[in-house]
C-alpha cells in the first residue's frame, strides 16, 4: 500500500526581519517563523535551513516574546556563506528548538559567571537577558569576554547596557589589540580569577572554541569551581538536531539531544582525550 | 537461550509454512543465492533458498561452496530493507510548498533469517524509537519475522559472545532449526507465529529431539564465540581510551567504511541537499559511518581528523557508548564487518588485544 | 550572472584530453535543454561555432596542461571567469597522459613520432589547479553528467559546490553491490578511491582501477599491503594503483615511496 | 592586397568538430596551391606509456583516447588480444559488444549530423538555432542519441569509457531483461531514426563530383562493424594483416598526428561514406527503402553526403539492436580465458568516422611491448587537403566568411574526431 512518508526533519519556514551586522564575518539574524516553534530556552540551537543549500545548526541569542528567534551566525561554511547573501523578507526554515540548555534553575540565586570566547557569546547573550530582566532571582553576575581582536567583539553595541545590569560586571579582553583597544588585552582565561564572583556560589557558563574551553576549565578549578559548577556548550556536526543521524556524539552523548550543555562532571571522563 | 514449545517436522514442513505465510498475502524476504554469494532477496519460492549451499567466510573472504552444508549470515542484513541506503526525505517547491515521497509498504516476511539479525532489528528498535526514522516504523509495523536457529555458525560468527545467539529466545514470530536434514524443530515466538505453524499441524518434539537441539545450540554456542569476554568490557575499554592498538590498526584499516555500511545495527546518515533546475530542492538521506573521513567535520574544524581515532570511535560505540545511549551492545556478533572488511581486519581480535594491554597493565 | 536574460555565462573549453566530459554535456540530453533555460552557452566549440568572448561567469575546462600553449591558455581562462571548474580527471589530476610523467620524456617522444624533435609538448601532463586557482574540481573519467549537473545546478543558487568525497566502497554498498575484494580475491582500488561514478567497475564484477581519483583521506599504504596478500607482485600493485588519476597527489606521493 | 607577397585569413577557430584544428591554405597564380590540415591537439602518447602495461589493460587505457567513440579502442585492442592468444569469443559475447558498439554509432553520429553538421547547411551556428525552426529534429537527435548511449550502458556501465568490456568478452554476463528495457519504446525508437533520415536527406547538399578512393571493412554477410576484409572502390581487398603493407605513414612538421596515403600517394578516404559505399547491400532494407524512396542511389559520390551516410547507419544501428537484442542467448560464462603467450596482431574495427587499427606485440607474461594505433581520422587528413584543393575554385570565389563555412563544413564531413588525434580549425589563406 502506498503511504506518504512525512519526515521529523520538516523545517518551517521562517521570514528574515532583521539582520545586523556584527564583525566582518558575522550577523545577527532576526527570523519570524510562519508557524509557531516550540519557545527556545536559552542555549537551545535550532536547526537553519535553505533550500538546495543545506541545514546548520545555530545557537539561539535572543528570543523574543513574538516569536521571534534572533541567531547571530558565522559565515564560515555552506549554509552560512549563503544565508549571508539573504536579506530582508527572505525566506528560510527553521527546526527546533533542539537540545538541552543552560541550567537556569541551578543559577537560582547563585553567581553566575559566563565565560565567552569569540561567537561563543551568543547562545550566551540570553542567559544575560534572562539575569537582567530577573534581576533579583540571581547573584552576582560577571561577563568574561575575549574575542581574538576588537573587530570580533559581538554585541559591543549592548555592552553598555550590560555594565548597568545592577551588581555585574563586563571583562574584555582581546588576543591582540588594534589602536582603538585600551583594556585588556591576553586570553579570556586570564580574566578568571578577577572575576568577582565567589566560586564557592557561582556557576560558571562557558561557550567557545574548544582549545578556549580547556584552558578555562583549567582556570576554573584553579580558583575552586567544582565539576557540577561548571556548564559548557559544545559544538559538533549536529545534522540532525534530534539524535538520529550519530554524527555528534561525544562519548556516550549526542550533543544534540543530551547537550549542547553539558555539565563538566559529565563529559570530563572524554573532554581531555585527544579526537575522541 | 531455550524457550517455548518444539514441534517436529521436516523441509516439507518447511516449505509448506513458506506457502503459508505466502498465503497470507506477505511479500517474502529471504536468503537466495545472488551475484555468488547468499544475500537477502525477494523469494517467488521455497526452492529459491539455497539449503545445501554453504559459505566460507573468514576475515576478508568470502566464498560459497555447493556441498549439502549450511549458509550463515547473508550479504545483506535486515537494515538493507528497513532503513534503505538511499532515502528522499522531502522536496521543497520553489514557492515553499514540501511534499513528501510516497513509498508502498506491504506486509512481508522475513524467512530464515539468523538470530544476530533478529537481535539486530530488536536493537533498531531502540534506537528508533518513537523518534525515529518514519519509513524505519512504518516498515516494522508489517514485519513478520521467521528465523532460522544456527547450528553451525561460522568462522567470523560470535553471536554467543554477544547473547544474541546461536538460537533465538524471543523476539521472533517463529523460529526453526535445521537439525540435520531431516528434521527441523518449530517454535512459534508469538500469537501469529503460534496460529501459522498451527496450520502444519505438527507434532510435539519428542524428548529425544528436544535433547539433540538443546546439545547442537549448545555445541554451536561454544563456537560462536569472540576472544573475550562482555564481562566489564565497556569499563576496560573506557580506561584503555589511548591504547596503542587503534593505531596499530589505523595502520592496516582503509577507512573505507565497509564496516559501517554492512553493519546490521549502524544507523547513522548523512543529508545531501540537492538543488534542481526549476528552482525546487530535495532533501536525501544516505548511509553514512564513522570511518567516513568527513563523518565529524565541520565547517572550520575537525574533530576526528586522524584514521585511529575514527577507528577507535567505532569500536568505543559499539562496546561502551550503545550500552549508555540504548541499553545495548550496538554489535549482535554477526561478523560482516569482519567477513567484508577489505583488510580483513578481525573486531574480534582488536578488542581482545585492547583487552589484554589492560590485563597487562594491572599485572604490572 | 552577466548572460542574456540574467543567465549564467558558461564557457567550456578543452585541454589535453579525449573530449569525454565534454561528450557529458551533450549527454545531458533533456536536462541540457532545461539547463539552458539557466545557463547561456558563450563558449562551447564542440556544440557551437558561435563562440563569444568572455568574461564568464563559470568556465568548465576539461583537459590537462601538456603543452606551452595550454598553460598560456589556462591562465587567461582564470583572468576571464569567475568561477573556474575542472572537469574530470584530466583536469584534475592530470589524467591518463600522465602516465608519461613516470617514463623519460625523451623516449617517450622517440617511442610515438619519428621526428621526436617537432613535437611541442611538455615534459608533464599537470592538472589545472598547478598553474591557477580553481574553485572546484570534479573527477572521473569521465567526469559523472549528473555530478556535473549537480555542481552547475549548486553554482547556480550560488552555493559552494559540494559533493561527497568519501570511499567509492560506501557508494557500492549502498548499492548492494558483492564486495569483489572479499568475494572474488580481486584487487580493486575502491577503499582509496571517492564516490561519484555509481561504483561500476564491481557493479560489473571487476575491480576498480580508479578513474575517479583518491578519497580524502586514502590510505593506499594499506591497501598495496592487501593486495600484496592477495598474492600480487610489487610490480604488479604500483602498475594497478599506476592508473587514470595516478598524478594526484596522494597516489604519486605513495608511488613514489613504493617503488623507492 | 597587392604589393604583398600573400594575404592571410585567420580563421581562428572551427567549431562543432571535437576538438581544434587549423586549415592553412596557400594561393598561388589564383589557384590553391597547398593545403595543410594542421592539428595542434596535443600529443598523448598511448603507444608510449601502453607499453610494460598488462594486456588486460588495453582496452581500459586506448578506450581513453577518445570520449565520444571509446568503444572502438575498447573491440579494436580487445580483438587483437584475442588474436594474440587464440581467443574465440562467445556468440553472445559478440553480440552483446555488437549491439554496444551499434550504440556507440548511434551517439556518435547523431552527435556529428545533428549538432555539428547539420547547422552548416542551414547556415546557422549550432543545432539549438536550428530548433527553433525544427523542434523535432532537436528532440529525435536527443532521444536517439539516448538511447544508443542507453544501450552502452546497460551493457558497459556508461557511454564514455564503458567498463563492462574485457579481452575475451564481458566482465560480467547480461541479462536479457536487462537488455529488453530498450525495447519497452522500441517502435518510437524506429520512428525517430527514421525521421532523422528523412530530414538529413531533404537538407540542401552541395553538388560536387570527383573521384575519390573509399576503404572500409566489408562485411560478407552483415554490414561490417566488428570485423572484416579491407577494401576499397579499386577493387583491392585484403585482410587486416596487410594494412600496414598497403598503407605508408608520414610525420608532418605541423601537426601531431601521422597522416597516410596509399602505396602509391594517393590519399583515401575511410568513414561513414567508405563503407556505405561498398557495404550498400548490407544496409537493413528498411534503410534502403527510405534512401531510394528519395532517389539516392549509391555510391555517394559526394563527400557532402557524407552526412546521408551517417543518417542511413544511425536507422540501420538502431534496426540492427533491436534484432540483436532479439537473438541473444546468456552465455554461460561472460568471457573466455586463454594461457598467457608471446605473440603479436593486429585488428580493424569500423570506428563511428572509419576504420581503427590496432597492432599490439606483448610478452609471455602478458606485458605490453609494443603497440600502434592508427585512428581513422589520421588515415583522413589527406583526403581533406586533397578535398580542400578540389574545392578550391569554390573557395577563392566566394567572400571570406563564406569560403571559410565552406572550409570548415568540408573539414567536417570526415567528422574528425579530434581528440583522437587533431584540434581545433584555423583557416589560414595565404596568397603568393
Amino acid at each position: 500500500m502506498q503511504e506518504i512518508v512525512r519526515s521529523k526533519l520538516t523545517p518551517t519556514p521562517a521570514e528574515i526581519i532583521n539582520i545586523i551586522p556584527e564583525t566582518p564575518d558575522t550577523k545577527t539574524f532576526y527570523f519570524k517563523p510562519k508557524a509557531k516553534l516550540e519557545k527556545p530556552k536559552p542555549g537551545q540551537f535550532t536547526e537553519i535551513y535553505i533550500p538546495g543549500v543545506g541545514e546548520a545548526p545555530v545557537s539561539v541569542s535572543g528570543i523574543e516574546s513574538d516569536g521571534v528567534i534572533i541567531q547571530t551566525v558565522r559565515s564560515i561554511g555552506t549554509l552560512t556563506e549563503y544565508l549571508f547573501k539573504l536579506g530582508r523578507g527572505d525566506l528560510i526554515g527553521l527546526r527546533g528548538p533542539y537540545g538541552k540548555g543552560w541550567p537556569m534553575e541551578k543559577l537560582k540565586d547563585k553567581d553566575v559567571l559566563i565565560v565567552g570566547g569569540g561567537i561563543g557569546l551568543a547562545p550566551l547573550r540570553p542567559v544575560i537577558k534572562e539575569v537582567e530582566r530577573n534581576r533579583r532571582d540571581y547573584g552576582r553576575l560577571s561577563i568574561l569576554y575575549g574575542a581574538r581582536n576588537p573587530s570580533l567583539l559581538l554585541y559591543r553595541y549592548e555592552f553598555d547596557e550590560y555594565r548597568k545590569i545592577p551588581n555585574s560586571e563586563l571583562l574584555l579582553t582581546v588576543d591582540r589589540a588594534d589602536e582603538t583597544w585600551t583594556g585588556n588585552v591576553g586570553v579570556v582565561t586570564q580574566l578568571i580569577p578577577k572575576a568577582s564572583v565567589d566560586p564557592r556560589n557561582a556557576v560558571a557558563l562557558v561557550c567557545g572554541p574548544e582549545i578556549m574551553m580547556r584552558f578555562t576549565v583549567k582556570a576554573l578549578e584553579k580558583q575552586g569551581f567544582k565539576g557540577n559548577q561548571i556548564y559548557l556548550s559544545l559544538e559538533r556536526r549536529m545534522k540532525c538536531g534530534v539524535g538520529l543521524c550519530g554524527h555528534c556524539q561525544v562519548g556516550p552523548y549526542f550533543v544534540c539531544r543530551n547537550g549542547p550543555v553539558f555539565p563538566y562532571w559529565m563529559i570530563k571522563k572524554y573532554f581531555w582525550v585527544d579526537q575522541i | 537461550m531455550f524457550s517455548g514449545p518444539l514441534y517436529s517436522g521436516g523441509f516439507s514442513e518447511l516449505k509448506r509454512l513458506f506457502q503459508e505465510i505466502r498465503d497470507r498475502n506477505y511479500r517474502i524476504v529471504g536468503p537466495r543465492l545472488e551475484d555468488g554469494v547468499v544475500r537477502l532477496g525477494e523469494l517467488q519460492s521455497f526452492e529459491e533458498i539455497p539449503y545445501g549451499v554453504s559459505d566460507v567466510q573468514r576475515p576478508g573472504y568470502y566464498r560459497i561452496r555447493v556441498d549439502g552444508g549450511r549458509f550463515r549470515t547473508p550479504l545483506d542484513s535486515p537494515k538493507q530493507l528497513l532503513y534503505p541506503p538511499e532515502l528522499t526525505i522531502f522536496r521543497v517547491t520553489k514557492d515553499w510548498k514540501i511534499e513528501y515521497p510516497s513509498y508502498r509498504f506491504e506486509k512481508t516476511a522475513l524467512f530464515g533469517i539468523k538470530p544476530c539479525d533478529l537481535a539486530a532489528i530488536k536493537i533498531m528498535d531502540r534506537v528508533q524509537g518513537e523518534l525515529g526514522d518514519e519509513y524505519f516504523l512504518k516498515m516494522r509495523e508489517n514485519l513478520l519475522l521467521v528465523v532460522e536457529n544456527c547450528v553451525e555458525p561460522g568462522e567470523n560468527c560470535f553471536c554467543a559472545t554477544m547473547g544474541t545467539g546461536p538460537a533465538a529466545s524471543t523476539g521472533f514470530d517463529i523460529a526453526y532449526t535445521r537439525l540435520d536434514n531431516s528434521i527441523i524443530l518449530f517454535q512459534p515466538g508469538s500469537d501469529l507465529g503460534a496460529d501459522i505453524l498451527g496450520e502444519l499441524s505438527l507434532e510435539p518434539a519428542t524428548p529425544d529431539q528436544v535433547g539433540a537441539f538443546r546439545r547442537a545450540i549448545l555445541k554451536a554456542a561454544e563456537r560462536a564465540k569472540a576472544g573475550f569476554r562482555l564481562e566489564n568490557l565497556p569499563d576496560i575499554l573506557e580506561l584503555n581510551l589511548e591504547s596503542k592498538v587503534y593505531r596499530e590498526i589505523a595502520e592496516r584499516c582503509l577507512g573505507c567504511a565497509n564496516c559501517n555500511m554492512v553493519c546490521p545495527t549502524c544507523f547513522c546518515f548523512d543529508i545531501i541537499d540537492e538543488p534542481e533546475l526549476d528552482g525546487s530542492s530535495r532533501r536525501i538521506r544516505i548511509w553514512d559511518g564513522c570511518h567516513s573521513y568527513s563523518y565529524a567535520q565541520v565547517a572550520g574544524g575537525h574533530f576526528r581528523k586522524d584514521l585511529w581515532a575514527r577507528y577507535r570511535h567505532s569500536i568505543l560505540h559499539k562496546f561502551v557508548y550503545w550500552l549508555r545511549q540504548f541499553g545495548s551492545f550496538g554489535c549482535v556478533g554477526c561478523g560482516r564487518c569482519i567477513t567484508w572488511c577489505p583488510a580483513g581486519i578481525d573486531l574480534r581480535e582488536v578488542i581482545s588485544k585492547i583487552v589484554e594491554e589492560v590485563e597487562e597493565r594491572c599485572r604490572k | 550572472m552577466s548572460g542574456i536574460n540574467g543567465k549564467i555565462r558558461l564557457a567550456v573549453f578543452k585541454l589535453t584530453s579525449c573530449s569525454g566530459c565534454q561528450q557529458q554535456i551533450i549527454d545531458l540530453g533533456e536536462l541540457l535543454l532545461a539547463l539552458l533555460d539557466r545557463v547561456e552557452i558563450a563558449y562551447f566549440l564542440e556544440a557551437s561555432s558561435d563562440a563569444k568572448p568572455g568574461p564568464y561567469d563559470v568556465a568548465l575546462i576539461e583537459g590537462s596542461v601538456s603543452t606551452p600553449h595550454e598553460e598560456k591558455l589556462v591562465k587567461n581562462i582564470r583572468e576571464n571567469s569567475k568561477i573556474v571548474v575542472s572537469v574530470g580527471s584530466c583536469a584534475t589530476y592530470g589524467g591518463i597522459q600522465a602516465l608519461r610523467n613516470w617514463m623519460e620524456f625523451e623516449e617517450v617522444k622517440k617511442t610515438v613520432y619519428e621526428k621526436p624533435e617537432w613535437v611541442e609538448a611538455l615534459e608533464k601532463s599537470r592538472p589545472i589547479s598547478d598553474f591557477i586557482k580553481v574553485d572546484y574540481a570534479i573527477s572521473g573519467c569521465p567526469a559523472n553528467k549528473l555530478q556535473l549537473l549537480s555542481t552547475l545546478k549548486q553554482i547556480l543558487i550560488g552555493r559552494r559546490a559540494y559533493h561527497r568525497e568519501e570511499s567509492l566502497c560506501q557508494e557500492c554498498k549502498r548499492k548492494g553491490n558483492v564486495c569483489v575484494v572479499v568475494a572474488k580475491g580481486e584487487p580493486c582500488l575502491g577503499p582509496i578511491i571517492k564516490e561519484g561514478c555509481g561504483a561500476l567497475c564491481p557493479s560489473y564484477g571487476r575491480g576498480c582501477y580508479g578513474c575517479f581519483g583518491p578519497t580524502i583521506d586514502p590510505k593506499p599504504d594499506a591497501l598495496a599491503k592487501r593486495f600484496e596478500d592477495l598474492g600480487l607482485s610489487r610490480e604488479e600493485v604500483a602498475s594497478r594503483i599506476r592508473n587514470v588519476t595516478s598524478w594526484s597527489e596522494p597516489i604519486r606521493r605513495f608511488l613514489e615511496s613504493y617503488e623507492r | 592586397m597587392s604589393g604583398k607577397d600573400y594575404f592571410e585569413i585567420r580563421v581562428k577557430q572551427l567549431a562543432r568538430v571535437e576538438g581544434e584544428g587549423g586549415v592553412w591554405v596557400k594561393v598561388k597564380d589564383g589557384k590553391i596551391d597547398y593545403v595543410e590540415v594542421n592539428i595542434f591537439e596535443p600529443p598523448r602518447f598511448f603507444e608510449a606509456f601502453l607499453k610494460g602495461r598488462s594486456y588486460l589493460e588495453a582496452p581500459d587505457l586506448t578506450a581513453r583516447i577518445c570520449g565520444i567513440c571509446p568503444l572502438a579502442y575498447v573491440m579494436a585492442s580487445s580483438r587483437a588480444m584475442e588474436k594474440i592468444l587464440g581467443i574465440k569469443v562467445s556468440d553472445a559475447a559478440n553480440k552483446l559488444r555488437e549491439m554496444a558498439f551499434y550504440g556507440e554509432w548511434i551517439e556518435s553520429h547523431v552527435l556529428h549530423f545533428a549538432f555539428l553538421h547539420t547547422p552548416d547547411f542551414l547556415g546557422k551556428h549550432s543545432v539549438f538555432e536550428i530548433a527553433k525552426e525544427h523542434p523535432q529534429f532537436l528532440k529525435d537527435a536527443i532521444a536517439a542519441r539516448d538511447w544508443g548511449n542507453k544501450v552502452i550502458e546497460i551493457i558497459g556501465g556508461r557511454p564514455v569509457h564503458p567498463v563492462g568490456f574485457r579481452v575475451g568478452g564481458l566482465h560480467r554476463i547480461i541479462k536479457k531483461r536487462e537488455l529488453e528495457q530498450l525495447l519497452g519504446n522500441y517502435d518510437e525508437v524506429k520512428r525517430i531514426g527514421r525521421r532523422l533520415l528523412e530530414f538529413i536527406l531533404q537538407l540542401p547538399i552541395p553538388e560536387i563530383r570527383y573521384d575519390m578512393v573509399f576503404m572500409s571493412l566489408k562485411g560478407e554477410k552483415e554490414y561490417p562493424i566488428l570485423e572484416g576484409v579491407v577494401a576499397n572502390n579499386l577493387g583491392d581487398e585484403f585482410p587486416e594483416d596487410e594494412f600496414e603493407e598497403r598503407i605508408i605513414a608520414e610525420q608532418k612538421r605541423y601537426s601531431n598526428a601521422l597522416h597516410y596515403r596509399l602505396r602509391d600517394g594517393r590519399p583515401y578516404i575511410t568513414g561513414p561514406l567508405a563503407r556505405f559505399n561498398l557495404n550498400y547491400e548490407l544496409l537493413s532494407p528498411e534503410v534502403r527503402d527510405v534512401l531510394e524512396e528519395f532517389g539516392f542511389k549509391p555510391p555517394l559520390r559526394n563527400t557532402y553526403q557524407s552526412i546521408i551516410a551517417r543518417a542511413a547507419e544511425t536507422y540501420h544501428a538502431i534496426l540492427k539492436i533491436g534484432r540483436l537484442i532479439e537473438e541473444y542467448r546468456e552465455p554461460s560464462r561472460a568471457y573466455e580465458e586463454a594461457e598467457v603467450r608471446a605473440g603479436e596482431a593486429v585488428a580493424i574495427v569500423e570506428a563511428p568516422r572509419g576504420m581503427l587499427y590496432h597492432r599490439y606485440r606483448i610478452d609471455d607474461g602478458g606485458r605490453i611491448l609494443y603497440a600502434d594505433i592508427v585512428p581513422p581520422t589520421a588515415q583522413n587528413y589527406a583526403a581533406m587537403e586533397e578535398d580542400i584543393l578540389k574545392v578550391g575554385d569554390l573557395i577563392l570565389k566566394k567572400p571570406r566568411e563564406e569560403a571559410q563555412r565552406l572550409v570548415e563544413t568540408t573539414i567536417r564531413n570526415y567528422d574528425p574526431c579530434i581528440s583522437c588525434s587533431v584540434h581545433m580549425i584555423r583557416l589560414r589563406i595565404i596568397e603568393e
